[in-house]
């Protein structure tokens, strides 16, 4: 039962991995790449990271598999940060829809 | 074919890659790269062969870990250097030995 | 069987990569090939951690949480001193 | 499953590192070097070798891409203002 579980959430965090490397080859601008990449970032690694946790050998092992993932949160939350603010500070404009 | 047998044959392509673009490219910031790459291939190469039998030799393990270290300083030098020649000549070449 | 999977998952994340690396070689500005080196990075975190459970052993953990804490510095080095504009000249 | 995985890394780090060296532009090479950086941490893993993956990781992947941009940024931004 664990180990169904377990080869379920990997299988989501491969998923939502395949959708960040889709999103940032597809999507118009920096500021929706930066989008996408933090969906890979954050939901698909801690997904596989859960994966790997629930069939742990011991607590020590879990804790520290789940230790990585507030480290690349706030990892990716800075350089997204300083990425999208160094952009909006070199005039780069948002993507918008065009009028009809 | 074991891994470590592909991986050495990898590093010896790799060094043949670094020397080329050693000694045919004259951006230093581009040669300091291919330099990189030269030490790349010879750590491949090191630890590839020093696997006997799927049990790794720890003596090579722990020179290339030194070398790596070195290498890295190497870079910064290097870089270094590359910077103050531009601040003092505006050029990113070395200059020809005409009288030689 | 759970390190079999593991294995196919860490195959598929790799061929992940080698699409991104692909596209990066040819992405249209700077801020792009930036953007694929740190989803390598996050790709190369999943793929250590995978390979440990797969049969390489817990210290590859420990390499996992290095690579995710300092493949972030490029990012941030590049948006402070690398980026000078939408396409920068070639130094 | 894993030759192919093996074989998979061994033709991303040779196509790298052919791509840093031919690549037209500067800022695109010094990308697609970090880039072979981190295929290396994955090397070592896959050579049994976790203490060199440790060192790779951090120097290959987050310290020579560091300073590697950070000397390309000075480099045009004395160009742009000579």
């Amino acid at each position: 039962m664990l180990e169904w579980l377990s080869l379920a959430l990997l299988a989501v965090g491969a998923f939502f991995f395949l959708a960040g490397t889709v999103g940032l080859l597809r999507f118009p601008d920096v500021y929706c790449r930066l989008h996408a990449l933090a969906k890979a970032d954050n939901l698909g690694l801690g997904f596989i990271l859960l994966g790997l946790a629930v069939q742990a050998d011991s607590l020590a092992a879990a804790l520290k598999l789940l230790l990585i993932w507030p480290l690349v949160l706030a990892a990716s939350a800075g350089v997204g940060f300083a990425i999208a603010r160094r952009a909006h500070a070199l005039g780069i404009a948002p993507w918008r829809k065009e009028a009809e | 074919m074991t891994s470590g047998l592909l991986f050495a044959l990898v590093g010896a392509a790799l060094f043949a890659l670094g020397v080329a673009g050693v000694v045919l490219i004259d951006h230093l910031l581009r040669r300091i790269l291919a330099f990189n790459l030269m030490g790349s291939g010879a750590f491949l190469v090191l630890v590839g062969l020093a696997q006997r039998n799927g049990v790794p030799d720890p003596v090579p393990q722990a020179m290339v870990l030194t070398g790596i270290v070195v290498a890295v300083a190497a870079t910064a030098l290097a870089l270094a250097l590359t910077r103050k020649l531009h601040a003092l000549t505006g050029r990113l070449d070395l200059p020809e030995d005409a009288d030689d | 069987m759970t390190s079999v999977f593991a294995l196919a998952i860490a195959l598929f994340l790799l061929v992940n990569l080698v699409v991104a690396l692909l596209a990066a070689a040819r992405g249209p500005t700077p801020a792009d090939r930036m953007l694929m080196a740190l989803l390598f990075g996050t790709t190369g975190t999943a793929v250590l951690v995978l390979l440990a459970a797969a049969g390489g052993g817990t210290p590859l953990v420990d390499v996992a949480l290095v690579l995710a804490l300092l493949a972030a510095i490029g990012g941030i080095a590049f948006a402070k001193r690398a980026w000078q504009g939408e396409e920068g000249g070639d130094a | 499953m894993t030759l192919a995985f093996d074989l998979l890394l061994a033709l991303a780090l040779l196509w790298s590192a052919w791509r840093t060296l031919a690549a037209p532009r500067l800022d695109r090479a010094i990308v697609l070097f970090i880039a072979f950086g981190l295929l290396m941490a994955l090397a070592w893993a896959r050579l049994a070798a976790p203490d060199i993956g440790l060192a790779e990781a951090a120097i290959g992947a987050g310290l020579t891409g560091a300073l590697l941009l950070d000397a390309y940024g000075v480099l045009q931004r004395r160009r742009d203002r000579p």
